[in-house]
């Protein structure tokens, strides 16, 4: 079970508390019904799933009810930073920074 | 290559054993191939077979990561059926199904396929309707599965537990007797040993690093942690990796990569004759020859690459194995493990060729690709030969994500192994 | 009209009770709950017209004659009262800055007390519940076995089990489990 | 009973009888199964898995391989495979041996024995092919038979285990010296402390030791000292009989704290077990380390056991393991345990030490004590049947000797425990003077200390605990400190050619079968383990996984590393099951959720179905009716008179916020800008691929406020689904979610005489159609309390559903009763509902679609706003697969034969003669007979069905073939005239 810090109740968790909610940053643009059949299934279907880094949702659904993203690697599984919904996908740089 | 026979056992008893060969070479990597199949797993190696013994293709690599059967192959639950709903699905499955029963003769190895049955609980009305549904499509696509009242499901299997007390009576039971189980190992090691024989090289502890392209973007050939190997045509069969492998050609998947885990209780004489399974109160079952009942649990509900998992998917698992079976609580886990299974939008696999001429993947088979191994490998080396899919895998196409033309078993009744 | 005008509130599991020589539980009396939703404005406003304070930090409750306020969530909270009907309670139900959704017959709740409540807890619920980690006052949804709870510590030895209705009996049930196995 | 009084750390006072194989035996307080029966001359306990060999307890603890017996109170409490080594005895205990057949001593079974040169590692791989129909029906069966050790239980276990989660700063996983010094150490500090070990008492190997002294103390009085101290500390909680089986993320473990087991009459409210997962700030392992036994052809005969076992014993239990014994080592401890043996009286006749040089003093010692050691020397054979009798030694050139002996005790030395540590995830280190592996270094917070370390001397141990924790060890005086260091892995003599050396002797592998293994192309550890089995018994390997690493290499001419270790997994040893469910069984396996109505239905005999985590009244039988009957005279009531229903599942959600009504368009397919206040509107909701996810009445009860609904299993994800748009795609929007399935019971007034029911019991509304419409929702008073009154209906008929506070919902429920009941109206559940719902073709989600039909598909295309911008789905709809011809389409279906009533997920095919595979147009999704109509109805999902209506198709059933036609989905009040009244 994961220990999963919640960047709005500012505490560690225990994983049940938490729902994954896939990967994170994925746009939804906002003139969906003129995306192309391929960046629809962009949108809905591809995924990263890298092994390593990996951005990705969670909700804190059995806590505080928030949306927020995590920085999390897919091999140690080891949280390297959450943040707030809303909050900038972390640079490619900063990415390089939390793996040291 | 030796025949495994009472026979040459007998011979080879009085000689104490000493006059087995291997049973696969371990070769070192040429330089160029005809095929590179990506994973030695069951899949990658039954491709490497089907390639050779039905397309004349024998310069073939298998590069392995690890030691060959070492992926999901080597530690899934096993079990075999072939009960599914889409006609799509039924005839991939179902071809598989007819392979296995003609497998270790085919193969001159025991892979112990033990038909012994396999069944598939409903609890309520909806699992029910979804039940039916499938005995009915099935019966119509010549693909055995019948439906048992909850007395006829007891009398299959007595350790069930059908009180109507418990928080999901069985309300009934799909039986596919044909189904059962098979020992995953030696699939591994049959398909190796034939494809070895017939001059396959199989590589393992070399990992796939890079796929070579040529300028105008056909594939070349791999890069791997044993040099350069060139190829005219690469098949990725590396089931929870092949999100990382695509990615090294330029193809992003509709892949996500869970841990899976199962467990093994401590050897006990024969007190489980079948295989049941049961998605509503997720408990997947069946008993070992050796002993062990083998039961399934679930995914972690997150991406990771690493084959372990919590301890709370266990415990659910094992809840719902004592709901279902209260005579086993004293029973004692004896080993857990995980694996990473791939798993697709659709619950249903990818055996297709990609954007890149010369690139073949086979993936997406999530938490049951075992039972398909055969037929996988077979249609798959097919399409790898013609450069075209066989009539089978056409539906499981990389395009159907783009246009919508799903398989999706999983809507349809929420069954994944 | 027919005579059944009067209608008396009858609460799931009304009267129950479970002592054990350690962990005492028992249903908690009819309250009236408000669930608020409110921006930074909103939380101005409500808190002059319910006269307490909702509490800004995460997992602090606030109260004052009976009325707790409990933080939910960056913008959620559950305001409990256990003398005031709902509809007296509720000040507003909607304005631009705050939704105010009365949920007295959503919820219903148990005190469980005595010197080993935490660990009669810890037999369901996966939190840290030493003083250090949810001192007095804290509060929380968490989970309680299979059950989501809001889990409010009103005293060293004292916390308010806050659960959805229909999952009553099993939370207690679980709870009596647990209050049984704290011998050791 | 041979006992030496002088020894016995652990042994009480108190005589205990217990029965072994139906005969009885006496033991002592505090003994083990296996000491016990040592001390009454029995050695043989148990049969091997797969040759049936007789064995007997190869070591005194959890590692134990061999002496597994079934142990039982009751015919319902019995447990298969219990060690005899770990079992401690109590009044009336009652074990039996496992595994043979008729008996222990005389096992028909052990033909195997005899045609174990043919049975070798992979034989059944070879064989048992043809006739290809055989297996299922013979070898299987055979194999099936043969293997497997104890056997299962077959009733219901009426034992109860509990479950604990508990944080600390530290928590110590073993309490031998290395362990409960970093407890004490890091109790000083002030930390909270969880300290655990898998055995009755604490002090590890201190107990098994009698030489050694700390602070003048035997290794036991330290022990208990230690205890004591830390058990008066509030800090710290100590778990005896509590075995570390996992570690898991982020610093749990798992803990199985075993209760009962050793109680003669345990107290009925105790559980059985104890699972604790505990969450530490950081993780101790003081695991210790595991004595390996030496690889010679029968190395498995009773009598033969590790030397550490025979020392344990004998100081542990007071029991001498034989009278005249011999050693086999390649470790200096053995030497120890010999002369601690020869003190109380038993007869050393020999020492066999694998290895040519050997520390001079203790060379000193034997020839002291006038022991012979034989150095450089192996063991080449073993005589005796049921218990060794003499052994052959070798040495040399090629001299060879013979020993009476009535046990023989070895040692190849000692391995470090890595099990937790690697399920940290920390990569065992190759110590390449010493021959083992050492933990790496983790990436989570623990670290391993003392034996299982590697670390030797006790000094040493107590300065690494300290370390550990941060603390300071106290100064101690240690003497007559024995090394455990040294010593071998890999077979001896000439076992790869001869005879059967046993490497994993619960499975029978032999170092032949490593040889074989790797002759065959096995060339990694991994297949070497699963070809052979080598490690994969009940004690995972615990004593054969280096010896079978080393023979491997050895063969493969590869250094250890280079081949490496197996994967540890959890569980450190098998853990019950039960254990892991804790309270999680019976009612608490799932909540049970219940309608504030409930109890109601139930008095009035209702039977129930499962809907999610819900009970729902499913259909309200009179005395002798059948559901068919009931369900016909529901459905006909509702359609005369009136019905009330149970409707309190249905999700609900309040929606509200300025935004609300954009957020709205958003979420559903519909349109509800032009929705007012007061009305209500069925809802479409879809996910972004475009197909149905959900669906419900919505009200509009102001600008800013909806009332909406789900279906029972949808609440939860659809609440969920919108929260995830709101926050994450939508959170400039000011709209707010709050669940209220449960603030609200539900109450569906439907049929003709609906109104005439209600209507004394409103207050604030006007039941007529011009004030309150069919859909349309108002906030009155019913019954005297606030209530939420839509005028909706989902049979066809005048319908109302009243909401009502939950706490009022019985009372209330009982109000509409009591004035529907004279008018002859009824109760209905959830059958009669899906059917008068059929009748009129409304449609549930989830059986008349599933999650691969659009609102298109299902014939509710207008239900989809044409002029939205956006809506979630919208461009789903639009992929080239979701516009093509010919997708399934529901449609409805009539039967030929009007009584016919098609079964539900029945297939539809348009030539019924085809052959198989048959070509399906679709399937039946609901299909009902209608008492109302007098005709079987059915909905189905079909291939381009609404350009099929009047068509005839079939549906073949395995024993006839029914003829049906297609129609439209709505066979009751086309009109709908009837909701208007
Ligand atoms: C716990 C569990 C239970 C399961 N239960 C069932 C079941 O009961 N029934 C069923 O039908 N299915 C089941 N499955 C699923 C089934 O195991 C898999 O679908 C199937 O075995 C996949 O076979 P494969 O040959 O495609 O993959 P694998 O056997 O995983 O082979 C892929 C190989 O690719 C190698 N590889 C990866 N990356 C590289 C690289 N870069 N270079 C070289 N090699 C690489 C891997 O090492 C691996 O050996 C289960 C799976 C798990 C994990
Ligand atoms: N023959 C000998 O002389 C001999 C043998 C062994 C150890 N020693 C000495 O003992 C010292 C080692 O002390 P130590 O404390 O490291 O080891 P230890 O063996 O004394 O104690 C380890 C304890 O941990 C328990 N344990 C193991 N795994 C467990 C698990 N998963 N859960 C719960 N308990 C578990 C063991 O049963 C044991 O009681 C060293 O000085 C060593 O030289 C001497
Ligand atoms: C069907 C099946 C049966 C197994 N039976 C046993 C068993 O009896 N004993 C055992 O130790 N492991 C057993 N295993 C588990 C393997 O030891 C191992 O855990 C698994 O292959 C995964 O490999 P890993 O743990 O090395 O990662 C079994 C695995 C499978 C798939
Ligand atoms: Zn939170």
């Amino acid at each position: 079970m994961l220990l999963i810090h919640c960047p709005y109740c500012e505490d560690d968790r225990p994983e049940l508390e938490f729902a994954n909610a896939g990967q994170a940053h994925v746009v939804r643009p906002s003139h969906m019904s003129e995306m192309s059949d391929e960046d629809f299934e962009g949108m809905f279907f591809i995924r990263d799933n890298p092994k390593g880094v990996n951005l990705e949702r969670w909700r804190h659904i059995h806590g505080c009810g928030r949306f927020f993203n995590a920085v999390r690697h897919t091999v140690t599984d080891k949280f390297l930073k959450v943040y707030r919904a809303g909050e900038p996908r972390p640079t490619d740089a900063e990415l390089a920074e939390l793996l040291k | 290559m030796k025949k495994f026979n009472v026979f040459s056992l007998a011979r080879e008893t009085l000689r104490g054993h000493k006059g087995w060969g291997k049973q696969w070479d371990n070769p070192e990597p040429k330089k160029q191939y005809d095929v590179i199949i990506v994973g030695a797993g069951g899949h990658g190696l039954g491709t490497a077979y089907y390639l050779a013994k039905e397309h004349g293709i024998t310069n073939i690599a298998v590069l392995e990561k690890g030691w060959l059967g070492g992926g999901n192959t080597g530690r899934n639950t096993t079990i075999i059926r072939s009960n599914y709903l889409y006609d799509e699905s039924a005839g991939l499955y179902n071809h598989s199904l007819k392979l296995w029963e003609t497998l270790s003769q085919e193969l001159d190895y025991n892979v112990m396929f033990s038909q012994r049955g396999v069944m598939m609980l409903a609890h309520n009305v909806h699992d029910v309707q979804s039940a039916q549904r499938h005995v009915h499509a099935n019966r119509l696509n010549g693909v055995d599965n019948q439906w048992l009242t909850p007395q006829q499901a007891k009398e299959f299997c007595p350790p069930l537990n059908i009180s109507k007390d418990i928080r999901y009576p069985v309300m009934g039971a799909a039986l596919q007797k044909k189904g059962g189980t098979a020992r995953h190992d030696a699939v591994a090691w049959g398909y190796a040993r034939k494809a070895s024989a017939m001059g396959v090289d199989i590589i393992q502890n070399c990992e796939v690093t890079g796929i070579n392209r040529s300028p105008d973007g056909k594939v070349t050939g791999v890069e791997t942690t044993r040099g350069t190997i060139g190829a005219k045509q690469v098949g990725v069969v590396a089931a929870g990796h092949t999100s990382v492998l695509m990615e090294m050609a330029g193809v992003r998947m509709p892949l996500e990569s869970y841990p899976l885990q199962a467990l093994v209780s401590e050897p006990v004489k024969p007190c489980f004759p079948c295989v049941v399974m049961s998605n509503a109160v997720h408990a997947y079952i069946s008993q070992s020859d050796k002993g062990e009942l083998v039961i399934g649990a679930g995914t972690d509900s997150y991406v990771s690459y690493s084959q372990t998992g919590s301890l709370h998917i266990l415990q659910h698992t094992l809840d719902a194995i004592i709901e279902l079976y209260p005579i086993f609580s004293r029973m004692k886990m004896l080993r857990t493990w995980g694996g990473i299974v791939d798993v697709t939008p659709d619950r249903s696999p990818i055996l297709s060729k990609t954007p890149v001429q010369g690139l073949y993947v086979n993936c997406g088979w999530g938490t049951g690709g075992f039972k398909a191994t055969p037929g996988s490998a077979n249609v798959f080396a097919h399409t790898i030969a013609r450069d075209e899919p066989h009539k089978i895998n056409a539906g499981f196409n990389l395009d159907r994500f783009k246009t919508g033309r799903l398989i999706d078993e999983a809507a349809a009744a929420a069954v994944a192994h | 009209m027919t005579s059944v005008a009067k209608l008396v509130r009858s609460i799931p599991l009304n009267g129950f009770r479970f002592a054990t020589d350690a962990v005492t539980i028992e249903a908690a009396s009819p309250a009236a709950r408000l669930s608020i939703r409110a921006t930074k404005r909103g939380v101005t406003s409500l808190s002059k017209s319910l006269g307490l304070t909702l509490p800004a930090d995460p997992s602090k409750s606030s109260k004052k004659a009976g009325r707790h306020a409990l933080w939910l969530g960056p913008d959620e909270w559950l305001v409990v009262d256990e003398k005031l009907a709902a509809e007296d309670l509720i000040p507003k139900r909607a304005s631009r800055e705050f939704s105010v959704v009365d949920v007295s017959h959503r919820n219903t709740a148990f005190i469980v007390s005595g010197d080993d409540a935490a660990t009669a807890l810890n037999a369901g619920c996966p939190r840290n519940l030493s003083l250090k980690a949810f001192p007095v006052g804290a509060c929380s949804r968490t989970l309680f076995g299979k059950a989501e709870i809001i889990l409010y510590r009103t005293g060293r030895t004292v916390f308010r089990v806050e659960c959805w209705r229909s999952f009553a009996p099993y939370v207690r049930d679980l709870l009596c489990e647990g209050a049984k196995d704290v011998r050791n | 009973m041979t006992r030496i009084p002088a020894r016995g750390s652990r042994l009480g006072t108190k005589t205990i009888s217990f029965t072994f194989d139906g005969k009885t035996y006496e033991g002592i307080e505090g003994d083990t199964l296996a000491s016990a029966l040592i001390a009454n001359g029995v050695h043989l306990m148990g049969r091997s898995f797969k040759y049936h060999r007789p064995r007997g307890a190869i070591a005194a603890g959890a590692e134990e391989p061999n002496a597994l017996v079934n142990v039982f109170r009751d015919s319902a409490r019995r447990q298969p495979n219990v060690r005899a080594t770990v079992q401690e005895i109590y009044d009336g205990l009652k074990a039996e041996s496992q595994n043979r057949f008729p008996s222990l001593a005389f096992d028909v079974g052990a033909v195997n024995n005899l045609m174990s040169p043919a049975l070798v590692a992979g034989f059944y791989y070879k064989t048992f092919k043809w006739p290809a129909k055989a297996w299922d029906h013979v070898y299987e069966p055979f194999i099936r038979r043969a293997a497997g050790l104890g056997e299962a239980p077959t009733e219901e276990d009426p034992d109860h285990y509990a479950n604990r989660y508990a944080h600390c700063d530290v928590v110590v996983i073993g309490g031998g010296p290395a362990g409960l010094m970093a407890a004490k150490c890091a109790a000083d500090k002030g930390n909270s402390v969880i300290v655990c070990d898998e055995n009755a008492a604490f002090g590890g190997w201190l107990l098994s030791d009698t030489d050694l002294r700390v602070d003048g103390m035997s290794g036991a009085e330290w022990a208990a000292a230690m205890v004591a101290e830390l058990q008066a500390n509030d800090n710290v909680r100590m778990l005896n009989r509590t075995t570390g089986f996992g570690y898991f993320q982020q610093n749990m473990v798992g803990l199985t704290e075993r209760i009962t087991d050793h109680v003669s009459r345990p107290a009925p409210d105790l559980p059985r077990e104890r699972m604790w997962q505990v969450r530490a700030g950081r993780v101790i392992i003081a695991q210790g380390a595991i004595e390996r036994h030496m690889v010679f052809p029968g190395n498995d005969l009773p009598g033969v056991m590790l030397a550490g076992a025979a020392q344990t014993f004998l100081n542990k239990f007071g029991v001498p393991v034989g009278e005249r014994i011999g050693v086999y080592t390649a470790c200096d401890t053995a030497y120890a345990a010999a002369f601690d043996l020869y003190e109380v009286g038993c007869e050393i006749p020999v020492i066999v030490d694998h290895r040519t040089e050997v520390d001079a003093q203790i060379l000193k010692q034997a020839e002291d004590l006038g022991i012979e050691v034989i150095k450089g020397g192996h063991i080449s054979e073993v005589t005796g049947r049921l218990r060794i009798g003499g052994i052959v030694v070798k040495s040399g050139a090629d001299t060879e000797r013979e020993w009476d002996v009535d046990a023989l005790i070895m040692s190849a030395g000692w391995t470090p425990s890595l099990h937790l540590s690697s399920q940290s995830r920390a990569k065992p280190v190759w110590d390449e003077t010493r021959g083992i592996f050492l933990p790496g270094e983790s990436p989570q917070a623990c670290i391993c200390i003392g034996g299982c370390n590697g670390t030797d001397e006790l000094a040493d141990v107590f300065a690494q605990a300290a370390e550990s924790v941060g603390g300071k060890a106290p100064k101690c005086k240690i003497e007559d400190d024995v090394s455990t260091s040294g010593g071998m892995s890999g077979a001896t003599g000439d076992s790869l050619q001869k005879g059967k050396a046993f490497v994993d002797y619960q499975n029978d592998v032999t170092a032949k079968d490593i040889a074989l293994a790797v002759r065959e192309g096995m060339h990694s550890i991994e297949h070497v383990k699963r070809y052979t089995t080598n490690g994969m018994a009940t004690d995972q390997g615990k004593l054969s996984n280096m010896h079978g690493l080393a023979i491997a290499a050895d063969l493969l001419d590869k250094p250890i590393p280079q081949v490496g270790l197996t994967t540890f997994r959890a569980p450190y040893t098998p853990t019950t099951f039960g254990g892991f469910v804790g309270h999680t069984k019976g009612s608490l396996f799932d909540p049970r959720r219940k309608t504030p109505i409930h109890d109601w239905a139930a008095e009035n005999g209702a039977e129930f179905e499962p809907v999610s985590l819900w009970d729902r009244a499913w259909y309200f039988p009179r005395r002798g009716e059948t559901m068919h009957e009931a369900v016909d005279r529901e459905c006909r009531t509702v359609r005369e008179t009136a019905g009330i229903f149970d409707a309190s599942t249905l999700g609900k959600i309040e929606v509200a916020g300025p935004d609300a009504a954009a957020f709205m368009n958003i979420m559903y397919t519909n349109g509800w800008d032009k929705l007012k206040p007061g009305r209500a509107k069925y809802g479409i909701m879809c996910r972004e691929d475009g197909f149905i996810y959900d669906d419900g009445v919505v009200g509009k009860l102001a600008a800013d406020r909806f009332h909406v609904t789900t279906t029972t299993g949808g609440a939860p994800r659809v609440l969920n689904h919108m929260e995830d748009y709101l926050q994450t795609e939508f959170p400039h929007m000011r709209v707010w979610l709050t669940s209220t399935t449960e603030q609200w019971a539900t109450i569906a007034v439907q049929g003709p005489r609906a109104r005439e029911i209600i209507k004394p019991l409103v207050k604030g509304v006007n039941l007529n159609s011009e004030s309150l419409s069919h859909m349309s929702v108002s906030e009155c008073e019913i019954c005297g309390v606030p209530a939420r009154l839509f005028r909706i209906s989902f049979t066809g008929e005048l319908g109302f559903e009243i909401n009502v506070a939950a706490d009022y919902g019985r009372s209330v429920w009982e109000a509409v009763w009591a004035r529907a009941e004279p008018l002859g109206a009824c109760v209905y559940g959830t059958e009669a509902m899906h059917v008068l719902r059929a009748e009129k073709g409304f449609i549930i989600v989830g059986q008349d679609t599933d999650g691969t039909v659009t609102p298109h598909d299902a014939g509710l295309s207008w239900a989809i706003a044409k002029s939205k911008p956006d809506f979630v789905g919208k461009r789903g709809l639009q992929r080239p697969d979701l516009v093509k011809a010919g997708r399934r389409q529901l449609v409805g279906l009539k039967t030929s034969d009007p009584k016919k009533v098609l079964q539900e997920g029945a297939q539809i095919v348009a030539n019924p003669d085809q052959p198989i595979p048959m070509d399906m147009l679709g399937f039946v999704t609901s299909s009902y007979w209608s008492g109302t109509l007098k005709h079987s109805i059915a909905m189905a999902l079909i291939e381009g069905g609404f350009d099929r209506m009047g068509e005839k198709l079939y549906v073949p059933m395995e024993d006839e073939t029914i003829e049906v036609e297609v129609t439209g989905s709505v066979f009751y009040d086309p009109n709908g005239d009837k909701v208007n009244d």
